[in-house]
């Protein structure tokens, strides 16, 4: 197994790569992501080693980067755009949601709209406004999507790689807040598949289930909740959507007490979706109801008190509690 | 109507007109083509619109008057080219070999498309206003990365012009010098909105400032259309980069047939474009230049009774499709959400007889 | 009381009169709503009584009504945006998450968003694509935006005279199918807020919860039932964002069951939130898990077999019957 | 750099330009104001790169290079216009008399707006590329409703100018014919994208095509910029409907602070427009046409000093905001979720000091 150390920005870097050598067919496109190597440096040194044809920079509008990206789908390319931070996904939302995730469906399976949404996604890095959303729900409410979420290197590396690949679009979220901390990635064989969900750390009393960013705080959660005698099963969702829901089921059929947790609000959210799911397929196991630790419903505040806005091992602590001591 | 910018080959007399770049490059049989193809979609848009009436479909959207403008550009376009239209593109898509049949799927609301679009090299409707434009530019893209000598072609009406996808189409077709034509029917309507609210100068004039050539051509005369999309198309396939061109027409009928244009506009401007009608003037043409006998049209006319009997029986054949398709083509590959779905619907006992 | 009959149509005209009247920085926008009045002729004969400066036909350009509107907000106009159809609203969803949303928080409350974004929503009148759209979570994941749905045409008129006084941004959805329905208007008094959840008809045994043009379907649901015994409670949320619970909480504290009903595919929707909500709120009072009964997740079927994805009565009553006989 | 196209008033070594259509109408105190305000806004910008080198803000966007092209436009403003400015427009704030703290707040990211956009009549900070023309376009309308002698300007720069809502934005001003001015301050870059990305052909001439017209102007040439923005905006108010300003200029420094331009530029292009710098010019002209002495100069720069002195006091007196501070403002009315999200926060005892 030859294993190396690396970021989470350079694995994601490293798969595109290999991406772009394995199928002359890929290409990336996006803003600023050439000579600079994006904003966050994802695509470093790809266009000098692969041409400005195949890494692609764009004029500086999103509709234009996705929609054109379908039409390169239809001319059998498969185009990585990068979307350079999740508030600036919203222009091209039409194009996601009315072209993108229904063109297969309209031309009876005649298209394939093989292209993959980078979206540098949730808070964390003390940016201004707009540089810190988590909209991956709105992508999850769409049929004709799939969405998807790293936490680990080794998942950033196999994943994109795996997301390129695969047939279907794909909204592919990265936690911003992770690019530079760096995890053993193995270069000869994928962890896992890209829409299964992994148990990241096993326990007995209580499920967490998170994915991107939170899954760092989770597991510190877990560490401190361990001192206090509270055995935390730690779930990394990985696929939002689909949920992979079996091995979700699993655990809280033995804890019988589940938390989730992400960064966006929790109406209508990917943590709605799991309890509903989970109430319905555990409800005798249940000793609590779910709970769901979240951004709160306003906007992204500024980030200089963003850490009370971002769940915190904290809240997730809170909400243990809570689930463990519950009564109506 | 007639000015200085719109190019003309043919006045609304039929009697040809000489302009300084362009010349109509057709023989008669290629011109008797051209009508032919007209009179059938002509037919296609009056059966479709008897279809629609007598419960058939549930929706039609005409065509008269754009006759000219779709089969002049239909025509012009090379097999290897690839076409980008919008709901209303019947003459296109009669160009570009498709069965009348799948162009009614859409309509009879038992498709969300109607035909495969790689096999005609013709995309599906495209019902938001403006989402093909990049498509097409995209597509364009590929071909320049293949090194192709191919073009793309795209459809949007006056309305959609106002859109920031059309808008941003143009931004990109021109950074890349993509092979693309933007092909725009400005037949004064979007629904209500007249085309004055779109652009207050001549629409085509707007490609210059995006830093490549636009043209006005008269949309009602078919040899100016082919000879104006056929060179812009052309210019593309060789590198020449993008061409705007306005096809200045009108839309004689509804909107749709769920419209009343009576609500927003006067007859008298009907009337006027009632003088300017694309099939009528290239008949006259043919007739007086060519000498074609009424028994040629007449056969046409036969013919397209033909084309037109069959449509309503292929439609009227077209049932209800099988709700469970509803669940096909969702996705490439697996999804649980979709099995979940499919296996409610089995389990309750829903079918294709079931409504 | 002065009531009188009229369709949902008339009702929204009447009530979009009104506000016309009372408010001279009312202002209409939209595409075609002037002389023809609307695609649905919601706006008919308001532009030649208020003139066009005051309701505007709009080029075709939804992110431009939108944004405009949001000009005209911080000069102190209120806007109606009519969106054609909802499928047409997402060329404008960023300006509405990004803009409309967020700008009273940016500008620390110097300004009122104060507009109103109509939305012709769900299926059931067999159109084409992009014409039966549910795209109400989208707007509820969103902090900063209310969300509400008219079922009744005495809902309607108030409620959209309502939201126009308002000082939040709303997302005003309507059941457009069920706009040539007529029903009572009283046209003296507003009969509940703007956010209230209103139970429709009282029962026993389960608690059904719907908006919009679900309402119909979940009543004569409700009919059927009684007549082989069982006893629904109809709750009409209005309310989509934020929800009314505790109307909710009440019903399902006392049936111990429910069921939620839209048309939108179910994952990470109003229904997963309504679950999730009421699973924690009446965890004990609960006899079965709730039943979310909803589109699926595909893109919306050609219209010949939407009333196969569209919830059914029949979907409804077997929904019942799960929650009635829940056996783990 | 100097072609046909550009107004220009003054040249890069400050002399006098004759143009046939632009005179300068300022007197030598008012010239010397433009450079105050120059002078100071470009101590601002230093003062505010070092605050964010040494830690105290989270980001800082330079406007070097760019002084004369806002000084200019905000200047040439009347009191009773609005603004509509992206994140850059540090310049225009300054005259629209917006206190500098207030400019940082957003930098220091306690803030998403930072001051009273009503009370200014300049806008909050856009950050999403292009929304902010939309708002201007319907204020402007607003203006119109109203019967009001007003204008709206919005600015934004040449990479936003591809984007789907600013162009949208010509096309409705040209429909309403809107009292707006477009005000593009292309400064050749877009974070590492070149304005040729943007545009094949100068960006001032898209407007012609939306149907109103556009100038290209010396971006730093004050003297130009005044004038060309004053004739603008005062068309704009008695209904001569839309002009779009192309202001043609550079950005000297980073995109931000956390750009680093040596990745995709040359150093030889930053040396070419050292030689236009808008500041010097226009000193040049002061010293050499109104003998203004250094000591004059000197007393702006000790100005200068005095404010950056404040302006580092007050933002490092600006202290982390109470986080239920979050819950402000979201809504006009009360909300369950918010209601719920601030008793939460005050449950788990969490408040200014706690980080
Ligand atoms: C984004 C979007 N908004 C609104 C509509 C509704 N709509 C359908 S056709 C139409 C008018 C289009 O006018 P035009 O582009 O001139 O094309 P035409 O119908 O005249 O061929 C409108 C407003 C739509 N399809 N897409
Ligand atoms: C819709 C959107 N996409 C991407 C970004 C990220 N971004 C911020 S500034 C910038 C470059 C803008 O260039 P330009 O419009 O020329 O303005 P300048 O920064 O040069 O003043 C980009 C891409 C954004 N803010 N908004
Ligand atoms: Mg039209
Ligand atoms: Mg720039």
């Amino acid at each position: 197994m030859a294993t190396t150390t690396m970021t989470m920005a350079k694995a994601l870097n490293e798969g595109l790569r290999r991406a772009l050598e394995k199928d002359k067919k890929v290409l990336l496109m996006g803003e600023d992501i050439g000579k600079l190597g994006g904003v966050f440096r994802i695509t470093d040194g790809l266009q000098k080693d692969f041409g400005e044809d195949r890494v692609i920079d764009a004029p500086l509008a999103e509709s234009a980067i996705v929609g054109t990206a379908v039409g390169l789908a239809i001319r059998g390319y498969r185009t990585v755009c990068e979307m350079q931070f999740d508030g600036f996904v919203y222009p091209a939302f039409d194009q996601i949601v009315s072209q993108v995730a229904k063109l297969r469906k309209r031309s009876d399976g005649a298209y394939t709209m093989g292209l993959v949404i980078r979206l540098p996604f949730q808070g964390g890095i003390g940016a201004i406004e707009h540089h810190s959303e988590s909209p991956e729900a709105y992508f999850a409410q769409t049929g004709g999507l799939r969405v998807v979420s790293c936490s680990t290197p080794n998942d950033a590396y196999w994943m994109i790689q795996q997301a390129i690949e695969h047939d279907d679009p794909i909204i592919f979220c990265e936690p911003k807040s992770r690019y530079w901390e760096k995890g053993e990635v193995d270069l000869d064989q994928a962890p896992h598949g890209l829409f299964e969900t992994v148990v990241r750390r096993e326990g007995s009393d209580v499920t967490v289930i998170g994915y991107g960013s939170t899954l760092k705080t989770i597991l510190r959660a877990a560490d401190t909740a361990a001192t206090e005698g509270v055995s935390i099963e730690v779930i990394d969702a990985r696929s939002i959507s689909p949920l992979d829901l079996d091995p979700m089921v699993r655990s809280v059929e033995k804890t019988g007490r589940f938390v989730t947790v992400h960064e966006a609000p929790h109406m209508a959210s990917i943590g709605s979706e799991i309890v509903a799911e989970l109430t319905q397929r555990c409800f005798y196991s249940l000793r609590a109801p779910g709970i769901r630790v979240s951004g709160y419903h306003v906007p992204y505040p500024p980030t200089r008190i963003e850490e009370d806005y971002r769940p915190t091992v904290d809240r997730v602590l809170d909400a243990v509690d809570r689930v463990m001591g519950f009564e109506n | 109507m007639i000015d200085e910018e719109l190019v003309q080959l043919l006045s609304p007399e039929g009697e040809r007109v000489e302009h300084p770049e362009y010349q109509s490059t057709l023989s008669g049989d290629e011109i008797f083509g051209l009508y032919r193809d007209m009179a059938i979609i002509r037919r296609l848009c009056n059966e479709s619109t008897s279809l629609q009436r007598q419960g058939q479909l549930a929706l039609w959207a005409p065509i008269q008057g754009q006759e000219a403008a779709q089969i002049g550009a239909g025509r012009a376009m090379a097999p290897t080219d690839f076409s980008f239209p919008t709901y209303r593109e019947h003459g296109i898509a009669w160009c570009r070999g498709i069965p009348p049949e799948n162009m009614l799927r859409l309509f009879r609301a038992v498709s969300n498309g109607g035909w495969d679009p790689q096999k005609y090299r013709h995309s599906v409707p495209t019902i938001v206003l403006g989402n093909q434009a990049l498509h097409a530019v995209g597509y364009a893209m590929g071909i320049q990365r293949d090194g192709a000598e191919e073009a793309a072609i795209t459809f949007f009406g006056d309305g959609a012009s106002s859109q920031g996808d059309t808008l941003e189409a143009f931004v990109w077709a021109a950074s890349f010098n993509a092979p693309i034509v933007f092909f725009c029917q400005n037949n004064q309507w979007g629904i209500s909105t007249p085309s004055s609210l779109q652009s207050k100068v001549p629409l085509y004039r707007r490609a210059e400032g995006f830093g490549f050539p636009g043209v006005r051509v008269d949309g009602n005369d078919v040899l100016a259309v082919y000879e104006v999309t056929k060179r812009a198309l052309e210019s593309a396939r060789v590198g020449g980069g993008p061409t705007l061109i306005e096809a200045y027409t009108y839309r004689m009928g509804a909107h749709t047939t769920s419209d009343d244009p009576t609500r927003y506009r006067i007859d008298a401007e009907v009337e006027v474009w009632k003088h300017r009608d694309p099939v009528e003037r290239v008949k006259a043409l043919l007739a007086r230049e060519y000498e074609i006998k009424s028994s040629a049209f007449d056969e046409v006319g036969a013919e397209a009774d033909v084309m037109a009997l069959k449509l309503r029986e292929d439609v009227l054949a077209m049932s209800r499709p099988d709700p469970i398709t509803m669940f096909d083509n969702a996705y490439a590959t697996e999804h649980p959400l979709v099995e979940e779905g499919r296996r409610e619907m089995i389990e309750l006992g829903i079918s294709a007889g079931s409504h």
